[in-house]
This record gives C-alpha cells, structure tokens and sequence, in this order.
C-alpha cells in the first residue's frame, strides 16, 4: 500500500513519457509506428490510477515533496528553495483515472481512425507527450510545476491541432490557441508571482498555510486569485478568451475529445478548484460571472452552428462555464463532480462525431448527414447516451452532477440576492439551451432522411476498435457509476470523496455565501435541491421537445424563424464577431506596431546611426576641406616662415666646426643663465 | 583561492591562450596540409571543452568570490607591466590577473561550448580557410580573455582584441554588404569602448590601493570603498561624478548588448556574419556587455546600479517589447532571430536591474541559456541557408515533411526561445520576472514586459507557420534534411537546453552564492 | 690661505677657457688639436683634483688615465686628418676646408 | 706661506702663461715649445695632488708622445721658413667674448658652489690601487681602451696613407 502512494503515480506519469520517446526516436522501427504499445501502455495506465484510487479511498492523502533546486541564503528571502512533487488527493486521484481512461480510449479509438495517415507515428507519439504532461499537471503539489505542465499540455494542444499542417485552416488555428492561451497564461504567471513574492513557497500546502496566516490578505489576494484565474480562462476557454477553443478543432477528432473536450481544458476547472479555498469573495464572483456568461454565450452560439464538431465545441465551451460558474457559487465539488462526468459523455460525444465522420469520409457538415441511425446503430446509441447526459435527463451521470450545480446557483442566489439572481436565471436558461441544440445536432445527424444520398449510400459502422471505446464511455455515463441513488450523488462514492473543503478565509471577509460557515451553505443548498431538480427537468424537457417541434416534426419551420430574428440568427451563427472584433482590435494592432516599430527601427533609429555616419562623413568632407585649406595654410605657412627664417640662419651654418663650437658655447653660456634666473 | 595547474601553467591561462597556440599551429601548417585545418581548430576548441570540463569538476560552488579576493577560482596574478616611478607619475602596476568566481564560471563555460560548435559550424566556409580559423581562434582568445581577466586594464585589452578578427571575420567571409555591417559593428563598438576607457581612466586616477597606495586596474580592489578615497574624482563625494561614470560604462557595454537604442548594428552584423560568427555574436559576445555590466558597473559602482534601475529597467523592458515587435516585423529569418536576441537579452539586462538575488541568478542563467537556444537558432538558419540560399521567410513553407530532423531540432529551439517550461529559457525567465516583481521600484516595468512572453509566441509560431507548414513550394523539391554535422552541431545544445529545464540546480548552483554575495554588496548588507 | 679644491678647479677653468678659445679661434688645424689637449689637461686637472678632495680615492685618477689614452688616440686621429686635409688641401688651414657648406 | 702653495703659484703661473702663449703665439712652431711647458706644469699639479702616476704618465704620454707627434705634424705641413702669420681671424672678439664669459661663468660657479670635501686617506701605494682598479672595477673600459688605441693605431695608419690611384 505505501508502494502504490509513494512510487506508483511517478509511474504512472513516466509511462507516457516512456511511450512519447519510443515513439518518437524508435517509431520507424517498430511495426505499425508502436501503436499497440503506446495503447497497451495506456490500459495499463489506466490499471495503476485505478489502483491509485482505490488505495486512495483507504489510506488518504500523501504527498512527496523534493528539493528541485535552491539559490541559497539571500537577503531578500532568506533560504531560497524550489520544490518538485506529487501529491495524492481526491482530486488528483480522480483525475488520474479520468484522464488514463478517456486518453486509452482514445487511442484505441484513434488505431482505427488515423490509419493511413503519413504521421501515424508521430501521432501516436503527441498523444503520449499530452498525456505525461497532463498526468503531471494533476499530479504535481507545486504551482509552478503547475505551470510547467501547463505550458506543455499548451505545446501538445499546439502540436496536435496543427497536426495537418499542410492545411492554412489547422496552422492558424494552432497558433490562435498558443497565444491566446499565452495571453491567459501571463496572468497566471502573474499570480504565481504573486504567491511567490507574499508566501515565498510555491507549493499548494505551503500557499494554503500562509493565506490562513494572513500573509496574502485583501485586495492582493483577491488580485492573485483574479490572476490565476486567467490561466484557466485561457485553457479551460473561458470569455473573453474562448475564442481558440471552436478553431482547434481543426486537429483530428480524437484529439479534440481528449484535449479539447475531456481534459486539458478542464485542467483551467482543476486549477481553479486546487486553488479554491485561498479564492478571496470577490475572486469568487468574478469567476462566477465569467463562468455563467461563458455558458451562455456559448450556448447561445452552439444553436446555430452547422459542424458538427463546431456545435459540440461550443456545448464544451459552455458546459466548462458550467463548471466555473459552480465552483464560483461555492458547489466545489459539484463543478469538479460535473469535470468528470463531463469528461465522459463529451469524450463519448465527440468520438461518436470522429465515427460518424470517419463514416462519411470526412463530411462534417451536418446538413449534409441525416437518418445515419440505420446505417451506424452503436454510434447512434452511445450518442444518444451522452447526448441525454449533457441534457441532465435523469438516469445519467450528467443529470447527477448539473442538477447540483443548479440547485447551487439557486442557493447563491438565495443567499446573496440583488444582481446575483442572473446567475440562476442564466444558468437554467442555458440548461434548456443545451439540451435543445443536443438533440438538434442529434436530430440532424441520425435522425430524418439522408440529405446527401451519395455519401449515405457509402456509410457504414466503425469497426470494433472505434465502437469499443464509444460504448465504454456511454457505459460511464450513466448515474450507476458515481451514485447509486438516480436523484442524488450525495452519498455515492465519488462526493463523499470529494468533500468540499471549508474556505480558508472563512469568516474573514464580507458577507459572501462560501464565506460563510460551510453547513449554513449546505442548508440553503438543501432547501434548493428539490426546486432546482423540477425545474431543470422542466427546462431540459422543454429544450428536448422543442428541438424536436422544429427538427424532427418540424412544426415549426427553423430556417423561417432563423430569418424572422435574422440580425439574432447572424449574430450567433457569427459566433457573436468575437473572432472579427480581436483581429480588428488586438491583431490588428500588434500587427500594426510590429510593423511600424520595424519601420521605426530601420528608418529612424538605425537612420538615426546612419544618420550620424552620413554626417560625419559630411563633416568630415568639409573638415577636408578645411583642412587642406586651411589647417595645411597654417602648416604651410610655417614651412615658409621657417624657410624664411632658414635662410637668415643658414648665415650661421658656416660648415665650419668652430663657428659651431662657439655658438655651443654660447648656447652653454644662455643655458646658464636661464636655469640661473629662471 | 583555488590554484590549478597544468604543466606549471594556470588552467585559465591555458584556456585563454590555446586558441593562440591553435592559431600559431595553423600559421605554420603547409599548403599541402589544408584539408585538416578545420579539424585542427576543431581539435583546438574541443580542448576548451575539456578543459571547462576539467574546471567544472574541481570548481567549488560555496566560494563566493565577486569582491573577495579569497573567493576567487584558478586564480592567476602575476605583475604585468610595472614601470617605476618617473617625475611626472607614480609608479605604474599592472597585473596579469585572472581568475572565476560564479558570475564569470557559466561565461566561461558557455565560451568553451560555443567555441566549439562555432567551429563545427564554420565547416561551411570555403574560401581562405586558414585566414577564416587564425581570426576564428583569436576571437576566441578575446572573448575567453574579457570573461576570466580580473584587471580592468586586462579585460579592456582583451575586450579590445576581440574587436579585430570579429571585423575581419564579418568584412572578409560575410554577405553582401559585409563591409558596410563590419564597418559598423567595429564604429560602434569602437564608440562604446572609448566610454568604458574613458571610466576606466577615471577609475585609475581615482583609486589608491590601501595596502600599495598606488592607482590601481584590479577589479576586486576597486570595489572596495576603501579604495577610492572620497574625494577623489570617482570618490564618495562626487556623486556627480559617480553618475555620470556609471552612465558613461552603461552606454559602453550597453552597445554590446545591445540596449535599445544603441541595438541596430546587431541585426546588420548578423545578417551579413557567417552563420559560425553569428553563432558566437549571439551565443557569447552580446553576453559580454551583460557581464561586463555585473562584473565592473555593478560592482565599482553599486550606487549609480540603484540610482539608475528604474531607468535600465525600463529600456529593458523596450528592449523586451520592442525587440519581440521589430522581430515579428521581419521577412528575413536571420533578422528575426537577430531581433529576437535583442529581445532576449532585455530579460537579461531586466534581471540584472532588479538587484535582487533572484533576477541577477536569472540574468546569468538567462545569459547562458540564450547563448546555447541562439546558437542553435542561428545554424539552423545556416542549415537553410547554405541549402536554398535564401533566408526569406515568405520563400519557405511545408518543409516539416521534407526536412522532418530539422524540424525537430529547430521547433525543440523554438519552444526554448519562447520560454516553455521543462526547457531552460523558462526557468531563467521566471527568475528574471520574479526579480522584477520583487523590485517594487521596478515592479511595473516587469509587468509591462510580460507582454514579451505573448509577442515572443506570438512571432516564434508564426515563423514556424511560414517555414515548416503548408505545402513545400516545387523549387524546394530538392533540399535535404539536415546533415550529421549539423545535427553534432546543434543537439548537444539542446540536450543542455533540456537537461537544464528539468535540472536547473547544475547550473545555478554554479552562481547563487556569488550572486548572493554581489547583490549584498550592492545594498550594502554584510 | 691654503690651497684647496677650488685652486685647482679655477686654475683648470682658466685652461679651460684658453684651450677653448684656441679651438674656436684658431685657424691652424694643428693648434685647435693643442687647444683640444689644453681642454683635456684642464678636466684631467679637474678629476685628479676631486679625486684628492673628494675622498673618491683612486677612481678619479683612474678615470684621468682612461682620458689620457683618449688624448693619445684623439691625438693620433687627429693628426692623421690633418695630414689628410694637407694632402688634399694643400693647407692646414680648416677654413679652407668648408666644403660641407654649400 | 707653505712651499706647496708656493710651488702651486709657480705652477699655475707656468701654465696659464705658456697656455697663452700657445694660444696667442702665431708660430705654431712656438706653440708647440709652449705646450710642452704647459704640459710639463701640469704633470707638477699633479705631483702636487698626490697623484704620482697620473704625473709620470703626463710626462710619458703626453710630452714624450702626443707632444712629438704635434711637433711632428707641424713639420710635415709647414714650412718652418714661411712661417704663417695670418691670425686676420673675424672670430677672435666672439671667442674672446664667449671663452671669457664660460670661464667667468665657471669660476662663478666653483666660486659659489659649496664643496663636500673629504680629504682622501693618505697613501703611498697609488700605483698599486689603480692597478687593480684597472683590473677589476674598469677592466671593461680598461679592455676597449685597448681596442680604441689599436683601432686608433690601425685608423691613423690608414689616413696618414697617400691613396695612390
């Protein structure tokens, strides 16, 4: 037992690095890139978290910390050390078997689906690459490794969307999420600076104590916490940084659903729940309101989208605002609860998208699909499974974990009143909004007629190695796995484990909800419970028939709405111009001043160098000039008068020795008396 | 003072003047024997190496050295030029006087590698190859010189000697406008050193050694207060005075930085270099004006570093952004790396202006790890260049597929450069930011100049968009993947580069306690 | 008054002084060479004396000796040019001998 | 009045005034027989200070040598019957004027200068002391003494030679 706490997760973490160089340096020699080792490696990954997890349940929480290195005593912070290591928690845990899980998935999902393709191998190898640094980022108790494996799941992202970069569409759009996630992550730089310049240690334990010591108090730790916030923003794509997310999904299908869907993005959800207890209350709001307004405008994109990657991006997009706004309300474990279920069914969703596009040969347009039921029945049913998960209709994990969030945000509400009351309202508005455009995608894409006989005719079911994993994941998304009881997880296994831990400021700050003693926020919750779960079965109801209503009776003529409330339809289908207004604003500008300091430079300062060359060139032209004239008059004139003077004392050069010994001697004789006056 | 002998020779003597003696061996080889002088030099440079080696295993982390005499490593000090006394002057001493401590020990080292992989690289060169390697090794003698010399007369000689084959090297095997770059790069740097003569000058009429009484060039001894009686021109009283020399060696080494705005002969200089020299122009000779910052600004004149680090932050910090924004404007590969340089070493030089242990550690780190990513940097645009002759980025595209080898390398570089984590450029920019948040006086300025960390991404990205993806243009149908030799040339450095990221403490434990020492003695803790 | 130092220094300047006067004013090369040794015997006078008065001990004479053989090899030289100058001059006379002027 | 005194004044007078004559005779002839007196008082100062070689030497060298070799050259370039009277020198107010001011100028200096005098220690044995002063403190200059007579020897020769081409 002590083995499997102590060593067993750097196993785990090295594992995939081990499968990354394989791959990467012996790819070419081993048959079929190293496919199967790379997959074998991650199953038996998946064992070991597994493991991970169940010696968790029985031992608790361990930690191992080691010196990385250290700049000696100093007068600015004393005893200077960097510390490196892991610790085992609930949420480390369980994240561990999340992304084991959805990452073995994926890659026996991605056998199939990218056979054939030129980088086989080095595919195969970016995926181990994503997941050691992944497994790093939930594994590590430091913030700066933090940082560190967050920069390199960003690389891997980069990597893996630019995975087709023959294509102008995928390099683009790997470079958008590098720098915008670059712009996220300066703020959570930002914030580690903080933590280090007030607490001095960077590991999670030591930033706790030294907030509850009040070394970081106020409105600086509110500023740390709104800082490192941005780095979630950044990854987990929140507004205003949620542009990336949409465009990466130009990387191949798989990837999306492990990066992209289940994982790195949620690692912003991870951070802000590592970070939650030092999250000061108007940190917390601000989060909330990101959080909420991230969903809704997603959602409110997602309704007209016609990719079907494009849709379930954006349902990403919104239901990681789901996740932010929860742990901004207070629901901590709820959010992190909603991560993981989350993880499952849209991994499920996407790799059904990978299977219906592998089907038809790479179409992505859902106007072009319909009535693929028949033709891909499993496909159809795992969908099904997480596309009634994502809506919260009872009997799925999805229902389990957003029904609590809900009744969260009502609890809020409760608690705070006033403006706070948008969040409830949004967050419920944004449930019916999820499950209508679910079913529109899953309505479109299965159901009807065929709108593209052609490729219908050529449709078939993915092999077993794609199914497998689709089934896998719908399986996980049923309540059973995290809670016996279909209403309510709060007994099942999963949050009893992850107990929501009492904010570090308690009673310090304010007269914000989470700031209050923990079971008073409990009791309002629990009044909440049974409102909220009537309500979001009502809206979600209401989503799932009018999706219906307009698609699958079509009583309602979409395309005629759409251009009723066309200014609304392009507005959304236009993805809000987020896209249009940053390349105008900050694009364009950067872009502008680049160019205009590169003018500056070559023009004006180095002009100004050669500007001075030039000139004293002139100068010295005119300095020539001068000199000749001049200066070499002087001279000359010297030489002349010195000639002159010449031809008077050249009377005295008689060429005779004694006329020049008496005038030594004269010379002796002056000597005399100047030294003798003078 | 640990003394290290070789043949009864200081091993700093031996690394300073076997290039010499390499230069000496080739002078004397005949017509017949032309085809191995790259690989004498070679050999020469890789007995740097060695020796760096040898000086790392027996070099001691815990001495501090910087104003201490004690402190010092392989020290060697001999008397140089002693003339006597004559009416008009006292006595004039001048010492032979070398030796490292932790702020000049990453230098060394880093000198000794470059060297090496310069000479690697400089197999290309074609034309007059002995002439191209006696410069090559004389560089190398001045660039090694200025890092282990401890007398200020000394530093300046070698400072001075570099200065030479650097123009030939640039105005005889450089591009089209060699002469024009060579021309500027040797005025400008020219100009800078007549500044630092100027203070040097100064200095030695200013200072009386408390135990000779005479005027002295030794470094250590002119930090000492003692050393510069208060009212002498540099003394105590004049703070004036103080200012305007620290101001004075400021622009001096600031030229080779290069500091904005003294910075345009470098992207000249580079375009026009070999791909060796600009090897070396980046990787060492822009570390010189850093270092001679620490050594000689910073140390002789602690006042004038806190009276002034608003202002060095500051153009630290235009140097950073200015730097990232003219890179992303250029449409020549090398330029942009030349660029990039210039915004790198703005990290260095906003470390260094935070005067706290953290940021100075960072500077040098930062020092040695751009000297390693822009050496590789620059022969990766070599390894192009010599294939397709051309450097404009808007010519290329698609070559990931053609030159997969090179692509690892170059994107292993790129990320480097842009400060991912896990290589070693991120380390040394985190320092190099904590540093300058720690300040408070410079805080804001720090803040600011993270907006290098996106520009860098930002313009690093798009350079790998437009060489490596999209499809490979026909006429490039052609080109091959990047040779043995190159690949020698540049994997060694990113193994370091990587090796570095995860196990920074090898090379910082080299320089914290030096560094902690310089910056008590810059606010006067003891 | 007892005879000292400054005897002898005096009555070396007043040699001194004839023998330069009959370097630069005579025209007879062989009676400039007499002046020459007049000057010689003055300083000869001159480095005896301190040598008696200076508690030099024997270097002062030791140095006269070395002017002496000086003298003679001057001496010898001198004549020869003179002899020279006859042959080519038909004089002895050194104005004559100006052919350095123009 | 001690005899040295005396004898000093005798002394001096012989030689200032056989100089003059030397200087103002005008037969060259009669300068020659001058200096030999000069020369002869000389080798007497000497005698008087004690420095008995130095005076023999005098007498050795320079009125048994450079003497005769003066009287010699006189011989051989002039006409003892047609003596040459022309002294109509331009030169004779300068040098007057200058030799006169130098030896003012000295005697003023010896004059006002004040002398460190330390009598040397009394001794007979000159001869011995400056021997191996000669050899061993100025063996060096005693040796190139050597070789400027040889070369002197040698030189004279050649000059003195008719160059018959």
């Amino acid at each position: 037992m002590e083995f499997a706490l102590q060593k067993l997760p750097l196993v785990v973490l090295l594992i995939p690095m081990f499968s990354f160089l394989v791959l990467a340096f012996f790819g070419n020699k081993l048959p079929r890139g190293g496919d199967w080792l790379a997959t074998t490696l991650l199953f038996l990954n998946l064992a070991l978290s597994g493991f991970i997890l169940f010696v968790f349940g029985m031992t608790g929480r361990y930690e191992l910390n080691l010196e990385w290195f250290n700049l000696g005593n100093n007068s600015f912070f004393g005893m200077q050390k960097f510390f490196a290591g892991f610790q085992i928690d609930a949420l480390t845990a369980v994240m561990l078997v999340v992304v084991n899980a959805i990452s073995s998935f994926v890659h026996l999902f991605s056998v199939k689906y990218m056979e054939g393709d030129a980088k086989y191998k080095k595919y195969f190898s970016y995926l181990g690459l994503f997941t050691f640094s992944m497994l790093g980022l939930v594994l590590t108790n430091n913030i700066l490794l933090m940082y560190v494996f967050w920069e390199l799941v960003g690389l891997c992202s980069y990597l893996l969307i630019g995975f087709w970069y023959e294509n102008k569409a995928p390099q683009e759009a790997a470079k958008k999420a590098f720098i915008v996630n670059r712009v996220g992550d300066v703020g959570f730089f930002l914030g580690i600076s903080v933590l280090f310049l007030t607490i001095g240690s960077l590991t999670f334990s030591d930033i706790f104590a030294g907030v509850e010591a009040g070394k970081l108090a106020g409105g600086t730790l509110t500023a740390a916490g709104i800082l490192l916030f941005c780095g979630a923003v950044g990854k987990s794509a929140q507004f205003p940084l949620h542009v990336w997310l949409p465009d990466a999904m130009e990387g191949p299908t798989p990837v999306s659903a492990l990066i992209h869907a289940a994982t790195m993005v949620a690692a912003g959800v991870y951070l802000v729940a590592r970070i939650f207890v030092i999250l000061s209350a108007d940190a917390l709001t601000v989060i909330t309101f990101i959080g909420v307004i991230t969903a809704f405008i997603s959602a409110t994109i997602a309704l007209t989208q016609n990719d079907i990657k494009k849709v379930l991006a954006y349902s990403t997009i919104s239901q990681l605002g789901y996740m932010i706004m929860a742990i901004g309300v207070g629901a901590y474990s709820f959010g992190f609860f909603h991560l993981v279920t989350h993880a499952f069914f849209k991994a499920c969703l996407f790799l059904t998208a990978g299977s219906v596009i592998y089907g038809m040969h790479h179409v992505q347009d859902i106007r072009e699909m319909g009535g693929l039921r028949k033709k891909m029945p499993i496909t159809f049913y795992t969908f099904l499974m997480a596309t009634l998960a994502i809506s919260g209709v009872p009997l799925t994990s999805g229902f389990l974990s957003k029904d609590a969030i809900l009744a969260s945000t009502l609890a809020f509400a409760d608690i705070n009143g006033g403006i706070t009351i948008l969040v409830p309202i949004l967050a419920f508005g944004v449930a019916g909004l999820t499950a209508f455009y679910m079913f529109r995608l899953l309505i479109i894409t299965f159901l009807g007629e065929p709108k593209n006989k052609e490729k219908y005719e050529h449709c078939h079911e993915s092999p077993v190695q794609m199914t497998l994993p689709l089934i896998l994941l719908a399986v996980l998304s049923f309540f059973g796995f995290f809670s016996l009881n279909p209403l309510s997880a709060d007994h099942g296994w999963f949050l009893t484990m992850v107990k929501m831990p009492e904010s570090l400021l308690a009673g310090t700050q304010g007269a914000m909800y989470h700031i209050l003693p923990l079971e008073e926020f409990e009791e309002h919750l629990h009044h909440a419970h049974g409102t909220a779960m009537i309500l979001s079965l009502v809206i979600s109801g209401l989503g799932i028939l009018t999706a219906y209503l307009f698609y699958y009776w079509e009583k309602i003529n979409a395309d005629k709405l759409a251009e009723a409330i066309k200014p609304l339809y392009n507005f959304s289908l236009n993805k809000w111009y987020f896209d249009e207004l940053y390349d105008k604003t900050a694009v364009a500008f950067t872009m502008g001043i680049s160019k205009l300091s590169g003018w500056i430079d070559a023009k004006i300062v180095d002009g100004i160098v050669n500007g001075s060359a030039t000139f004293t060139r002139g100068i010295s032209k005119y300095s020539g000039l001068f000199d000749n004239i001049f200066v070499d008059g002087i001279v000359n004139l010297t030489g002349g008068l010195v000639g002159a003077f010449g031809l008077i004392f050249r009377k005295f050069q008689t060429g005779k020795i004694q006329t020049y010994i008496a005038f030594l001697v004269f010379g002796i004789i002056v000597l005399y008396f100047v030294f003798r006056v003078f | 003072m640990i003394e290290f002998k070789l043949l009864g020779i200081g091993i700093l003597s031996w690394m300073t003047f076997l290039p010499v003696l390499g230069m000496i061996v080739l002078l004397f080889m005949p017509r017949s024997a032309e085809k191995y002088i790259k690989y004498v030099a070679v050999g020469f440079t890789a007995l740097l190496v060695v020796l760096a080696a040898v000086m790392l295993s027996v070099y001691d982390p815990s001495k501090a050295g910087v104003n201490t005499l004690s402190g010092f490593q392989f020290v060697e000090k001999l008397t140089w030029i002693d003339i006597p006394a004559y009416l008009w002057d006292g006595r004039i001493k001048i010492e032979y006087f070398l030796g490292v401590d932790g702020i000049s020990f990453p230098m060394v080292l880093l000198t000794a590698l470059i060297s090496f992989i310069g000479a690697i690289v400089s197999f290309s060169i074609k034309r007059n190859e002995k002439g191209y390697y006696v410069m090559y090794l004389f560089l190398v003698t001045g660039m090694m010189g200025a890092f282990v010399a401890l007398d200020f007369f000394l530093f300046f000689v070698f400072w001075e000697i570099m200065l030479l084959p650097m123009y030939f090297l640039i105005g005889i095997w450089g591009g089209e406008r060699r002469e024009y770059a060579a021309i500027k790069f040797f005025l400008y740097t020219f100009f800078g050193s007549a500044f630092i003569l100027l203070v040097m000058i100064g200095l030695y009429f200013s200072s009386k050694d408390p135990e000779t009484g005479l005027h002295t060039f030794n470094m250590i001894t002119l930090m000492d207060p003692r050393t510069i009686p208060a009212d002498s021109l540099l003394g105590a009283l004049n703070v004036t005075w103080r200012l305007i020399a620290f101001v004075s060696l400021f622009i001096g080494f600031a030229i080779k930085v290069p500091a904005f705005p003294f910075h345009t002969w470098l992207p000249d200089a580079h375009v026009e270099a070999p791909t060796a020299i600009s090897v070396i122009l980046a990787g060492v000779l822009l570390k010189m004006g850093t270092y001679g910052m620490l050594r000689i600004s910073w140390s002789i004149f602690p006042d004038g570093a806190r009276y002034f680090m608003v202002p060095i932050a500051i153009i630290a910090a235009i140097n950073v952004i200015y730097g990232a924004l003219c890179a992303m404007a250029q449409k020549d590969f090398k330029k942009l790396i030349a660029y990039s340089s210039i915004s790198h070493m703005g990290y260095v030089m906003l470390g260094m202006a935070s005067l706290t242990t953290i940021g100075i550690n960072g500077a040098i780190f930062q020092m040695f790890n751009h000297g390693t990513i822009t050496a590789v940097l620059f022969t990766s645009v070599g390894v192009i260049y010599d294939r397709a002759h051309t450097r404009g980025l808007n010519d290329f595209g698609g070559l990931a597929n053609k030159m997969p080898k090179y692509f690892a390398v170059l994107m292993v570089a790129f990320f480097a450069s842009i400060g991912l984590p896990g290589l070693s450029a991120f380390i040394s920019e985190t320092f190099v930011f904590l540093g300058g948040f720690k300040n408070e006086f410079i805080r804001t300025v720090a803040i600011i100049s993270t907006l290098g960390i996106i520009l860098n991404a930002a313009y690093i990205l798009w350079t790998i968009q437009r060489l490596f993806f999209g499809t490979l243009p026909e006429k490039w149908n052609e080109l091959t993947d990047i040779n043995p030799r190159e690949l020698i040339s540049t994997v060694p450095l990113l193994i370091i580069v990587i090796a570095l990221g995860i196990f920074p403490s090898y090379m910082l434990n080299l320089m914290t306690t030096s560094v902690n020492t310089l910056v008590n003695f810059i606010w006067g803790i003891n | 008054m007892e005879i000292g130092l400054t005897h002898y220094l005096v009555l070396g300047a007043v040699l001194f002084g004839l023998g330069l006067f009959a370097m630069i004013s005579r025209r007879n090369a062989i009676l400039v060479l007499m002046g020459i040794e007049l000057i010689l015997n003055a300083a000869n006078i001159n480095l005896v004396a301190f040598a008696r008065y200076n508690g030099l001990g024997v270097d002062g004479q030791v140095i006269s000796i070395f002017v002496i053989i000086l003298a003679v090899a001057e001496a010898a030289i001198a004549l020869g040019i003179v002899l020279n100058l006859y042959n080519n001059f038909a004089t002895v006379d050194i104005d004559e001998a100006n052919t350095m002027k123009d | 009045m001690p005899y040295t005194t005396i004898l000093f004044y005798v002394l001096a007078f012989i030689i200032v005034a056989s100089a003059v004559l030397v200087v103002f005779n005008k037969n060259v002839i009669h300068s020659a027989f001058a200096l030999f007196f000069t020369l002869f008082a000389v080798s007497g100062i000497y005698v008087l200070l004690r420095a008995d070689f130095i005076a023999i030497t005098q007498i050795m060298v320079y009125v048994g040598g450079i003497l005769i070799l003066l009287i010699f050259g006189v011989m051989l370039t002039t006409k003892i019957t047609d003596v040459e009277l022309k002294t109509k020198n331009l030169n004779v107010v300068p040098s007057v004027i200058f030799s006169l001011g130098i030896v003012i100028i000295l005697i003023f200096v010896i004059l006002s200068t004040k002398w460190n005098i330390r009598m040397a220690p009394e001794s007979e044995e000159t001869v011995s002391q400056i021997g191996k002063a000669l050899l061993t403190t100025y063996l060096l200059p005693f040796e190139i003494a050597s070789v400027v007579l040889l070369v002197a020897l040698i030189g004279s020769a050649m000059f003195a030679r008719k160059i018959k081409d």
